[in-house]
């Protein structure tokens, strides 16, 4: 113990905790006092800090670009991705040519209830048609609902942030740039 | 206030005295948690507190009220019923009666008995039985653990806050609290008299032990093992839901407004503010709110020891009081004695 | 000390001596091990500085207090056992109907193979201890014939290993001769089976079809998608 | 079957006896039942405590509440999806709970991730170090009856997940972990918010030091209670921090490290003499500033290069038996992989810290009283998943 007690220092660090707070403005208006400021929290629904661009929020889908290869439902550990797709013939490319084989997406659900959010499906995808959004407010009252569907995937979409650049001493390489 | 109401029929004095008491404790109370309980002790911790409900989250309490009416009045099975429904109002009864000697101005009081602290000191055992009560009418463990150790606490506690207490009676010559508060606005500290003699100044030995004696007696960390929630859930409150945990909530804030009072007028001058005459008739207007900024400040250290301090555990506390705030309460005593005979 | 390797010269020069010097080390605890349990060792194995024994069964004891006593390896690091069959079911991704309603035709069980220091059982106890002050570890194995689960208990010497027996006992059914106590430690004390075996199924896994069965078109090639994906965007 | 049964009843027959240990004032004992759902364990584990009076004569953990059987899940499961699992062991260090399964899936395979991921792993280690270890901090604090460091360990900690989130992606689970290197490289300006952070962190500990670890009450309550001697500590399987502070000077980073790069900067091991619960929770706050420190030198020597290595995109592990512990925010955990070749590993033994840590309370219970309970178990540290996996 040193000439303080102890139970002084702690009360002083309370104490000091209570006027940073309350009082977090410096220079000439020190004594103004200003809490949602000092405090350390956010009042959420009114005030929103953005998630970093890398945040697993919630998975996008750029159906444009689905296959229906599988590949993702396929490396879920959870089971949770649900893909039917049919074959098409679709008119050839150049003019002249054999018409191609495409295969058409006609569900792709995520069942977020499940959902671990490990990312491994976006990692898998060879197409570049999932992506992860920051987006993080996609709650629902009951749990059957948070299957969402194509549609839904689709428009999180937009909310997709560019790829942000690598930390210096990288040699890895950019990804690309999502579409839309 | 006598002198006003004394025109007034006797229901109409009742009546007013009903409502005052209530606003007494109910408002005092209620400001107690929303500035200390909501507010000071989230700064403390870096954060707001409720902001939702009204202004600032000033409304934050009726909200809180609103939802524990509307919850269950859970009995447990094996309970002892009617203890267990009275025990609540028992406590919140002892915090209520402490208020009566409470002066609040030269003629605002309730009334004014020669035995003022004696009476105050032993309504303010009524709230251990309370306890206990909760703890075995509720057949839970916890709560018999909790109940068992408040009672122990309680009663260990009692003594030196009974002890800090005759200092003053000694030095202020008397037990009524209105006269304890004109003796310090007319005292002087050894010949000095501008601020009067607020014995918080000579009789300081008594006013810590007094303060940490309350500390105990109104279970607050660090002295709250009664309601432990870390070791006993909440202790004799654990099964108790909807409107008597309320009161139990409300009593605990009350219960703390109001000995902070005692201790403000013990020790702090009560509603005098030094540089006015106390017998002014401006007292019987400010008085009352003097002694509650008073109150709010003494609240504030309670408060402020509350939410940083560990819990000691049950034989430390125990230790704390019979070997350390008696022997100091009695010597206190003695010393003022002395003193007292020699100046 | 193993490290994996290292693109440093120098560095692969020291761990190699380190390797070396460890090797010699373990060769003489497996000397001193194999007079103290005579016959009760099996077969040994050592590898970047990790030990492997494999004993007798009732040798399992004598080697965990010859150890401990003899060998200040006073740090008990944990207590398990794997069954070496392979698993009936797979990974349960080959099914193509609800594995619950129309539960499919155990396979023919593959081979049994045991992994180092060999064994000749299904079921094999692996425990494995640390001395803390010279950072030597080793990893003991013991084989238990399947009719007759049981093994002389580890708790007289290491107490720790008390739970890890109990976990033992409930998740592969191996009973533990001088144990204080052998009740559920995890599972609810009704509970039935053994779930680490690998016969008991995963229910998990069976209760619904696996949805990566929907195909529509081979899987891609990884290295160059395009031929098998034609109709994807560029 | 006879013999245990029989010892099964003796073993009860002992815990009655012992019940009635009191045999001078023959006070009926009380069995008083903490948990499942109790506001001190952090999780869901029980402790069935015989009482006589306030003093415990015998207490019994009972967990698996909340086991899920990673065991039996990673058997069904390919390497890359057993990561995302064995996130959720200790879930407020979960980076940690990653390197130990990578490493020994690198083993066998015989890869090795290039230096720049290997830095970085080790930073995101210590980083969910401090982040776990941190909330003990104020957890400590909490179980001892002072509400408001947990608040300070909350507010604090935000600055490392949200750095771990930054990197990863994910606050909790970041999944971030691959055979033979990362999953991504650093974004931009990762590495000096870091060291803000750390700055951070660092005033936290100053404050924790202040207002728990040198007030007279919390020292009052924790000095000389909770005593482990090392030796029986070391036979029950402790480690980490509740170890060292009872004076084994032994850290799997600097004793034995293995694909981490602890070995590059300079730190230190705390020891504590004591062995009680003060001297855990002192070890691990100086721990917490330890890995700060180690976290700035990491910092400064990130080696510029890749931080994949070549593996291939379907990972088959070689047939094998591999072993590999590392020092986690809560003890020793290390991952027993059992490889035939496939796309799953064939058996995988978690080791996990807080299960054997945890394994000591019976014979650390007796004798105590109910508030000590509640002060040992918190100053043991252990979080739900790591003991019911």
């Amino acid at each position: 113990m040193g000439l303080v007690p102890g139970l002084v220092k702690g009360l002083k660090v309370t104490g000091s905790t209570v006027v940073r707070t309350v009082f977090p403005k410096r220079g000439v208006r020190t004594l103004v006092p200003a809490p949602t400021k000092g405090a350390a929290t956010v009042q959420y629904p009114h005030v929103k800090e953005a998630p970093p661009t890398r945040a697993r929020g919630v998975i996008a889908l750029h159906e444009g670009n689905c296959t229906a290869c599988m590949l993702c439902a396929r490396e879920c550990p959870d089971w949770c991705i649900y893909i039917e797709g049919h074959k098409e013939k679709a008119p050839p490319r150049r003019a002249g040519g054999k018409p191609r084989q495409v295969n058409i997406l006609d569900r792709f659900d995520i069942d977020y209830a499940l959902c671990m959010f490990c990312g491994i499906c976006v990692d898998v995808c060879p197409f570049e048609a999932l992506f992860w959004s920051p987006e993080y407010e996609f709650s629902e009252p009951r749990i059957a609902d948070l299957l969402h569907d194509m549609s839904r995937l689709s428009e999180w979409m937009e909310t997709v942030p560019e790829f942000e650049d690598y930390e210096s001493g990288s040699v890895a390489k950019k990804l690309k740039v999502p579409p839309t | 206030m006598i002198g006003v109401l004394s025109e007034l029929s006797y229901w109409q004095v009742t009546s007013i005295r009903v409502v005052a008491g209530l606003v007494a404790v109910l408002l005092v109370a209620g400001t107690l948690v929303y500035a200390h309980l909501f507010k000071m002790v989230s700064f403390m911790q870096s954060r707001l507190g409720p902001m939702e409900a009204g202004p600032y989250g000033s409304l934050q309490l009726m909200a809180e009220i609103g939802k524990f009416l509307q919850k269950e009045d859970i009995v447990p099975r094996r309970a002892d019923r009617f203890v267990f429904k009275a025990a609540p109002f028992v406590v919140l009864t002892s915090t209520f009666l402490l208020l009566v000697v409470l002066p609040g101005g030269p003629d605002a009081w309730f009334i004014s008995n020669d035995l003022g602290i004696y009476l105050a000191m032993a309504v303010s055992s009524v709230s251990v039985i309370g306890i206990l009560m909760a703890g075995w009418g509720s057949a839970s463990k916890y709560s018999l653990l909790g109940g068992l150790r408040a009672t122990g606490q309680l009663i260990a506690y009692e003594l030196p806050l009974l002890l800090a207490v005759v200092g003053v009676v000694i030095q202020a010559e008397t037990m009524n609290l209105q006269e304890i508060v004109l003796a310090q606005a007319n005292g002087e500290i050894f010949g000095w008299g501008v601020i009067g003699n607020p014995f918080i100044i000579t009789q300081f030995a008594g006013f810590a032990i007094f303060m940490i004696a309350m500390q105990a007696e109104l279970t607050q960390t660090p002295f709250d093992m009664p309601v432990a929630e870390s070791e006993l859930v909440t202790g004799y409150m654990t099964e108790y839901s909807g409107l008597r945990f309320l009161l139990f909530f409300i009593g605990e804030f009350a219960t703390a407004g109001v000995f902070s009072a005692i201790a403000a007028v013990l020790f702090l001058g009560g509603w005098y503010v030094p540089g006015l005459d106390p017998a002014d008739n401006l007292f019987n207007v400010i008085g009352p709110l003097v002694l509650f900024g008073k109150v709010v400040l003494l609240t504030f250290l309670v408060f402020w020891v509350r939410f940083t301090f560990p819990r000691l555990r049950e034989d430390q506390l125990q230790r704390l009081a019979w070997k350390f705030l008696v022997p100091l309460a009695l010597a206190n005593i003695v010393v003022t004695g002395v003193l007292k005979v020699v100046v | 000390m193993s490290r994996l390797s290292s693109t440093d010269t120098v560095e692969a020069g020291a761990d190699a001596d380190a390797a070396k010097s460890g090797a010699v080390e373990a060769e003489a605890l497996l000397a001193r091990l194999s007079d103290a349990l005579g016959d009760g060792l099996v077969e040994s194995h050592t590898d970047q500085g990790a030990v492997w024994v494999r004993v007798e069964r009732d040798a399992w004891a004598d080697l965990a207090r010859f150890l401990s006593d003899e060998e200040g390896f006073g740090f008990f690091s944990f207590l398990s056992a794997i069954d070496w069959m392979p698993s009936p079911f797979g990974r349960d991704m080959d099914s193509f109907v609800d594995n619950a309603l129309d539960p499919p035709e155990p396979k023919e069980p593959a081979p049994t193979e045991t992994g180092v220091a060999g064994g000749d059982t299904r079921f094999q106890l692996l425990a494995r201890v640390n001395d803390v002050t010279s950072g030597r570890s080793i990893i003991a194995k013991a084989d238990l014939p399947a009719d007759d689960l049981r093994a002389p208990s580890w708790v007289p010497v290491y107490p720790g290993a008390d739970w890890h027996e109990r976990e033992a006992w409930e998740m592969f059914g191996i009973d533990f001769d001088g144990h204080p106590g052998l009740r559920h430690i995890y599972l609810p004390g009704e509970f039935e089976g053994h779930p680490l075996r690998k016969d008991y199924p995963l229910l998990a896994r069976r209760v619904k079809p696996w949805p990566g069965l929907v195909d529509v078109e081979l899987m891609p090639e990884t290295d160059d998608g395009g031929d098998a994906t034609e109709g994807a965007a560029p | 079957m006879t013999v245990t049964e029989r010892q099964q009843l003796s073993y009860i027959a002992a815990q009655a006896a012992d019940a009635r240990v009191n045999l001078e004032i023959e006070t009926e004992g009380m069995t008083l039942n903490i948990g499942p759902q109790h506001p001190a364990t952090h999780g869901t584990l029980r402790i069935v405590a015989k009482l006589d009076g306030e003093q415990v004569v015998a207490a019994e953990p009972v967990m698996g509440y909340m086991h899920r059987g990673y065991e039996k899940l990673a058997e069904v499961r390919t390497y890359p999806q057993v990561t995302t699992l064995i996130n959720r062991i200790d879930w407020l260090g979960s980076f940690a709970n990653e390197v130990p399964f990578i490493l020994a899936a690198e083993r066998l395979m015989e890869v090795e991730a290039p230096p720049r991921a290997q830095w970085i792993r080790t930073v995101l280690f210590e980083l969910s170090r401090i982040a776990n270890i941190t909330l003990f901090l104020g957890d400590m604090a909490v179980q001892v009856g002072a509400i408001t460091p947990v608040f300070f360990a909350f507010r604090d900690r935000e600055h490392v997940l949200n750095q771990i989130e930054a990197a990863t992606g994910g606050r909790f689970h970041p999944n971030f972990d691959r055979i033979g290197g990362l999953k991504d490289d650093l974004p931009a300006g990762w590495v000096a918010e870091t060291r803000q952070a750390m700055r951070k962190i660092r005033a936290f500990c100053d404050e924790i030091e202040e207002l728990v670890e040198g007030n007279e009450i919390f020292q009052a309550r924790t000095r000389g209670i909770g005593v482990i001697p090392p030796d029986v500590g070391l036979s029950y399987g402790l480690t980490g921090a509740n170890i060292r502070a009872s004076g084994v000077d032994w850290d799997v980073r600097r004793d034995s490290p293995c694909g981490l790069v602890h070995d590059q900067v300079d730190w230190k091991v705390w020891t504590h003499p004591d062995g009680d619960s003060f001297a855990r929770f002192w070890v691990r706050l100086q721990e917490t500033r330890e890995a700060t420190k180690i976290v700035d030198q990491l910092l400064d020597g990130i080696p510029s290069g890749p931080i994949m290595a070549k593996v291939p995109v379907i990972i088959k592990v070689p047939a094998g038996e591999a072993y590999v512990e590392t020092e986690n925010p809560l003890g020793v955990m290390g991952y027993y992989v059992v490889s035939k070749g496939d796309l799953n590993p064939f058996r995988v033994k978690i080791r996990s810290a807080s299960f054997s840590n945890v394994s000591i309370t019976p014979w650390l219970l007796r004798g105590v009283y109910v508030p000590d309970i509640i002060t040992i178990l918190g100053s043991l540290y252990f979080i739900l998943g790591d003991i019911d996996r």
